[in-house]
């Protein structure tokens, strides 16, 4: 009866990028469809890839999309958004954790304390994106809380491929950029140094990317919902345990020219971990209380996420 | 016998941003069936401007214009027009297929009978070498040409034309002189002509109407048979009566 | 037929011709007036939005023309919409300019030699299908991060649409009046600007709103995507905080903004250049 | 003065005046093709590329010519570059399809009545400067994710720039014709294809060119945010994905195709179109 | 005395997509200093091409073209043409300004003296009350009017006029063809004259160039002095000499 009720169809979608690997898991292998199946209803998904988290919180919001995906910033701001709403955001589980650096080349910075007005930082947007909360947050740490927004003024906004080209090619354009893997390997590679990481701004291994999706559909669709998460768990599970397979997966859906080699560096990181447990979200989440980007913060990180990753070790 | 073509009381303006132009003042005129009705009158006394507004461009502001009793509100192909302006041919069709549109849209005729028309009303202003021609290559005479040939086509009840000789040669304006006067013979259709030229007006017209200067008023109607005859009052000929009345002017202005 | 008596007629004086327009109704006159009319039409667009908005009923992703408008005031009042709108509109016109420059001496080129027609054929072909990423790289070369930048995004965007619309009316000029033009002697830039361009007027006319409406557009739309420096962001800047904020009735006072402008600028820039020029000198009705 | 004779001549047979143009040089001859000038043109810009790119001298920010020709043919034989073009001009083709459909519509009301003016007028300085991304949330609400909402945003490129183009070149119509029309007892629609649309031709075309070069700035733009919601997306995607592998010669191969398909389009299309209407038509010199 | 003007075996054609059309074939005729000179001729045979082709708008194909013995290369103020189309004025200017700019540019002559120039030749062409009205609302005799004193204004060495009176009424181009005459007595000016009319070609011309029918040849060239003078060896006057000629050609034409 109830079955009957629920959606024949699900979209998700993914963004660019190895992060999100473990829905491309999903994909390739009709994980979902495979768990919905066992659940007894007949589910068909469509796949988006989606350029942009405006797109996505669009997608999410006019009901075009059931799973979005992005960075704990844009969860927490949809979350706090929703949240008294029947929409009422939550994550269905983390996607990953990852270091994202501040790398400079510039000799004279080897702390956040020594940039000058003669730096420019790239961030892919001022002020909204992860990257840059990171850098009001190491502010707030350098030059206290009051001046979290002291950095600020030298950020620009630069996707991540035009900002690293600008970094290597030495044109001055900018000083320093806020990158995640493979930019930032690449730009290491080339000898310039980090003076800041998200693991020790946030105190320890983050959440990079989430998966969420609106109270709305998870409770309308009970079983659709537990098919996506039990998918969702058995391809983060399946990619730790077959890492050369996944590394291969990749190269074949995302159709890019990285060398399996390269890819399988990445996923052999030790300080990247494919894990569905999200990890310092609160730390984020106070912290944009602090500045007002948010009203209210969550009482604890299970506010934030869905019943089935409460049971895991969480923070 | 009642009126094909009821002009009373017309006055016709146009409202610009800066000026208001009384273009004719309080005209009446009637053209009964079968006339050859000439608008005579010096340049801008506004000729154009009531051949436009019997032909449904222009809304008189003052009185009527009734064509076979009904009141005149829009443009048809009941009053087939031959402009005065050079740019009166559609520059994307050829001559034949200027002809020819204006007889399938106009007349709703088939393609087949359109093209024969076409073909012999061309050749009755001698441009079938031009057939095929855009009305870009033709000079200013030639387009003139197609454009009678388009109006006389139409075979309408009722063609107004408007200095549609002006720009030929002696010799070609007689010939189309001839060939409208032919035609009439054949169709007796109405026509309303404007001219410049008084030998015209006299061989072509059977009643002709004189305006004065700027804003165009009737000034006198009067008849012709075509053989600039005599008055048999004032002993005159017809054309030498009409250059008398268009010369008094003259001498009045000039003594202004 | 009987011969019809011949007749001739006194004429009326000169002060009897002020003959007066049938007088209209209240309500003709008023509806005449083409500001009643598009206020009315603005009116009802605002109503629809009104109305769908809240049968939409999402105020995340189509907020209400109300708390649109509200936002908007909030915004004029403390986000600083305003200052934005103003540091945006400095911008775009600055690349406005430059791009109306740049398409003059391109169509000048174009008119007046051969080579310089079909290389604008071909530029524009190339360049125009172009979307303002594909020059980023260059940008960045050329000017750094900055206005910079986004300047030259703003010229590619304004010049090739101008360039295409003034060429295109260049060449429909027609034949007699270039004709007159040669007659007195001019030739180079005084044909250009004394006989071309005012000819050509009502496709140029035509060319500068294109060009001016999607100033705009590349504009929000860029400086999203480079170009700015915390703190001195325009109106693009704004929507796109406030999107990632979610706050969308922000987002769309945003627009709003973008919308009121280009009502402004129809209406009291190029609505008055079109009355004084095209429409006085009866080149368009 | 001396009284110069009269005289009297006698003509001309009609076979003798076959007169031909004074021969040209080769040389000449083969610069009189348009194409000849425009390929030498391409030459000198690839040139220009090639050196500039050299002088530059860094592969990951501006590629050369040549890497980006190899680029090109390697996406052609393996990355399926055509299969990602062929995806694009299929939507795009649908998206300015639809435009023009539209803005037939608008413009034909606008000519016909006043209300249909005002409206048009009103919506295009409203609607035209916004960007694509202010459309985003309705595309979404009305069309989900995909090809229904890239169309719809292709479509709001397209209608604005072509309706105005058409609106302008009606309004341009000679009076003249415009009576000719009403003359034949032509109104509505057949007053509109058989009179205005050929008349207004040459601002048609202009309007055409210019929404074909926006629809695709706005399809690769637009591909980026909406990405593919099913199979491998379009040319958009293509230049998206290789920037984030930092594959830059593929990136510039994506736009090179661009590029290309524009000339293509240019030179085969509307130069065609052109030469057959308005140039055959003396209505553009 | 040698020539001003001298045309020698000159042949215009138009190319077009499909055709080559010849306009005239081997023409050649001096023009002297203060010559009045008249090209008469039918419909289409090639006088606007000509009188292009002197104005320097057009290459001949065959045969030059010189002026004061330089050849004629581009068009040039020094040739004032009057054009045979409406639209020969600048739509944006007002008719004062539309005489004005011609002199200012093209005479290069001060603002306040063109302004007097120009009302001095708008009031003699009787357009003083339009002075300050656009091109468009004029009616297309007022628009010629205004052409023709913007030509007369420029008091150039030699002024083209192609079919200028051709939309006037019998008044005003008396008025008009008057006022040519009284300038060229006060400034011996030389003018080149399209006309159709054969009373117009005698009393403007001093020289009358006959011409063949399409493609235009040289028929005759005549003389005039404007009293429609009797020609001694047949008796005939001068328009009814050249009717003659031109009639030849229907005769033959009928009988084709
Ligand atoms: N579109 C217009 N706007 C304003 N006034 C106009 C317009 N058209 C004509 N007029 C004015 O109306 C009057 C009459 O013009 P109309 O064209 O009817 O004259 P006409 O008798 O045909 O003269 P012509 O013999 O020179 O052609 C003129 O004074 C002219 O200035
Ligand atoms: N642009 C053109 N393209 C092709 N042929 C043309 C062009 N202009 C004129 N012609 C042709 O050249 C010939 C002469 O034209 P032209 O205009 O010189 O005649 P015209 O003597 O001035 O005639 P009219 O007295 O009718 O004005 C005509 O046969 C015409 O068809
Ligand atoms: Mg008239
Ligand atoms: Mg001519």
């Amino acid at each position: 009866e109830r079955a009957r009720a629920e959606v024949n169809e699900i979209r998700a979608a993914q963004q660019y990028g190895l992060s999100y690997l473990a829905l491309m898991v999903m994909e390739d292998q009709k994980l979902i469809e495979k768990h919905a199946k066992d659940g007894g209803i007949d589910l068909k998904v469509t796949w988006a890839k989606l350029g942009g988290p405006a797109a996505m919180n669009d997608a999410l919001l006019s009901g075009g999309l059931d799973f979005a995906s992005g960075g704990v910033p844009g969860l927490i701001t949809l979350w706090s958004k929703t949240k008294d709403s029947p929409l009422a955001v939550k994550g269905v589980g983390a996607l990953n954790n990852m270091p994202v650096e501040l790398i400079t080349s510039n000799p004279n910075v080897k702390s956040v304390k020594d940039f000058t007005e003669k730096d420019k930082i790239a961030v892919t947007s001022v002020k909204v994106s992860t990257q840059a909360m990171l850098l009001e947050q190491a502010a707030a740490q350098a030059f206290g809380k009051e001046n979290f927004a002291k950095l600020d003024p030298l950020t620009v906004s630069l996707p991540h491929p035009e900002a690293m080209v600008a970094l290597l090619s030495g044109s001055g354009a900018i000083t320093a950029h806020f990158a995640s893997p493979p930019f930032s390997y690449t730009e290491k590679a080339k000898g310039f140094r980090v003076v800041a990481k998200n693991y020790d701004i946030l105190g320890g291994r983050a959440t990079f990317n989430v998966v969420w999706t609106t109270s709305k559909f998870a409770n309308a669709n009970p079983k659709a919902y537990a098919a996506f998460a039990a998918a969702f768990a058995e391809a983060t599970d399946w990619i730790n345990k077959n890492k050369q397979a996944a590394a291969e997966l990749y190269k074949r859906m995302a159709n890019t020219n990285e060398t399996i080699e390269q890819l399988m560096q990445m996923l052999n990181d030790p300080e990247i971990d494919m894990t569905l447990t999200p990890n310092k979200t609160m730390v984020t989440a106070e912290f944009m209380e602090q500045i007002g980007t948010i009203k209210v913060k969550p009482a604890s990180w299970k506010d934030l996420f869905f019943p089935n990753v409460h049971n895991l070790p969480g923070s | 016998m009642t009126a094909l073509l009821d002009v009373r009381g017309v006055t016709l303006q146009y409202k610009t941003r800066d000026h208001l132009v009384t273009a004719t003042y309080r005209v009446d005129f009637e053209v009964l069936q079968s006339d050859r009705f000439v608008l005579l009158g010096p340049s801008g006394c506004g000729k154009s401007t009531l051949l436009k507004a019997v032909g449904g461009y222009m809304t008189p502001v003052e009185g009527t214009i009734t064509l076979k009793g009904r009141e005149v509100t829009k443009p048809g192909p009941d009053r087939m027009m031959v402009f005065q302006e050079f740019d009166q041919l559609l520059p994307w069709k050829t001559v034949k297929q200027n002809v020819m549109f204006a007889l399938t849209s106009g007349a709703r005729m088939s393609t087949r009978a359109a093209e024969e028309k076409a073909l012999h009303y061309i050749d009755k202003v001698n441009l079938t070498k031009f057939a095929d021609s855009y009305p870009h290559m033709l000079s200013g005479g030639m387009k003139a040409r197609v454009a009678i040939a388009r109006g006389m086509a139409m075979e309408p009840d009722i063609l107004l034309m408007d200095e549609p000789f002006a720009a030929l040669d002696a010799l070609t304006r007689r010939k189309m002189q001839d060939e409208l006067l032919q035609l009439w013979d054949d169709t007796k259709f109405t026509v309303l002509f404007v001219t410049h030229s008084i030998p015209e007006a006299v061989k072509i017209g059977s009643r002709i109407l004189l305006l004065s200067p700027h804003p165009g008023q009737v000034k006198a109607e009067l008849n012709s048979n075509g053989q600039d005859k005599i008055d048999s009052a004032t002993g005159m000929a017809l054309t030498e009566k009409i250059q008398r009345m268009l010369f008094a002017d003259e001498v009045e202005q000039v003594h202004d | 037929m009987t011969e019809r008596p011949e007749f001739v007629r006194e004429l009326a004086t000169d002060n009897a011709f002020g003959v007066v327009q049938k007088p209209l109704t209240t309500f003709e006159r008023i509806w005449n007036q083409g500001y009643v009319r598009k206020a009315a039409i603005l009116v009802v667009l605002a109503l629809v939005w009104e109305l769908y908005a809240r049968w939409v009923n999402n105020e995340l992703v189509f907020p209400t023309f109300l708390a649109t408008v509200d936002a908007f005031w909030d915004g004029i009042r403390t986000g600083g919409i305003l200052q934005r709108a103003g540091h945006s509109i400095r911008i775009l016109l600055q690349g406005y300019a430059i791009g109306l420059l740049i398409a003059a001496i391109f169509t000048g080129l174009a008119i007046s030699t051969r080579f310089g027609q079909d290389l604008l054929e071909t530029l524009t072909s190339m360049f125009n299908p172009l979307p303002a990423i594909a020059l980023l790289p260059l940008a960045l070369i050329w000017f750094g991060l900055g206005t910079g930048s986004l300047i030259f995004v703003l010229v590619h965007s304004v010049l090739w649409a101008v360039a295409l619309n003034t060429h295109s009316g260049f060449k429909s000029v027609s034949n007699t009046l270039r004709m007159v033009g040669k007659n007195y002697g001019l030739s180079g830039l005084g044909y250009v600007t004394k006989i071309l361009i005012p000819a050509a007027f009502p496709s140029i006319l035509t060319g500068l709103k294109i060009g001016w409406a999607f100033a705009w557009r590349t504009l929000i739309a860029a400086e999203l995507v480079f170009g700015v420096s915390s703190g001195s962001g325009g109106l693009g800047w704004f929507i796109f905080e406030k999107k990632n904020q979610l706050e969308i009735p922000s987002v769309f006072a945003g627009l709003f903004c973008v919308i009121i402008i280009g009502l402004l600028v129809e209406n009291l820039i190029f609505r008055t250049i079109e009355a004084r020029t095209v429409r006085r000198w009866g080149m368009q009705t």
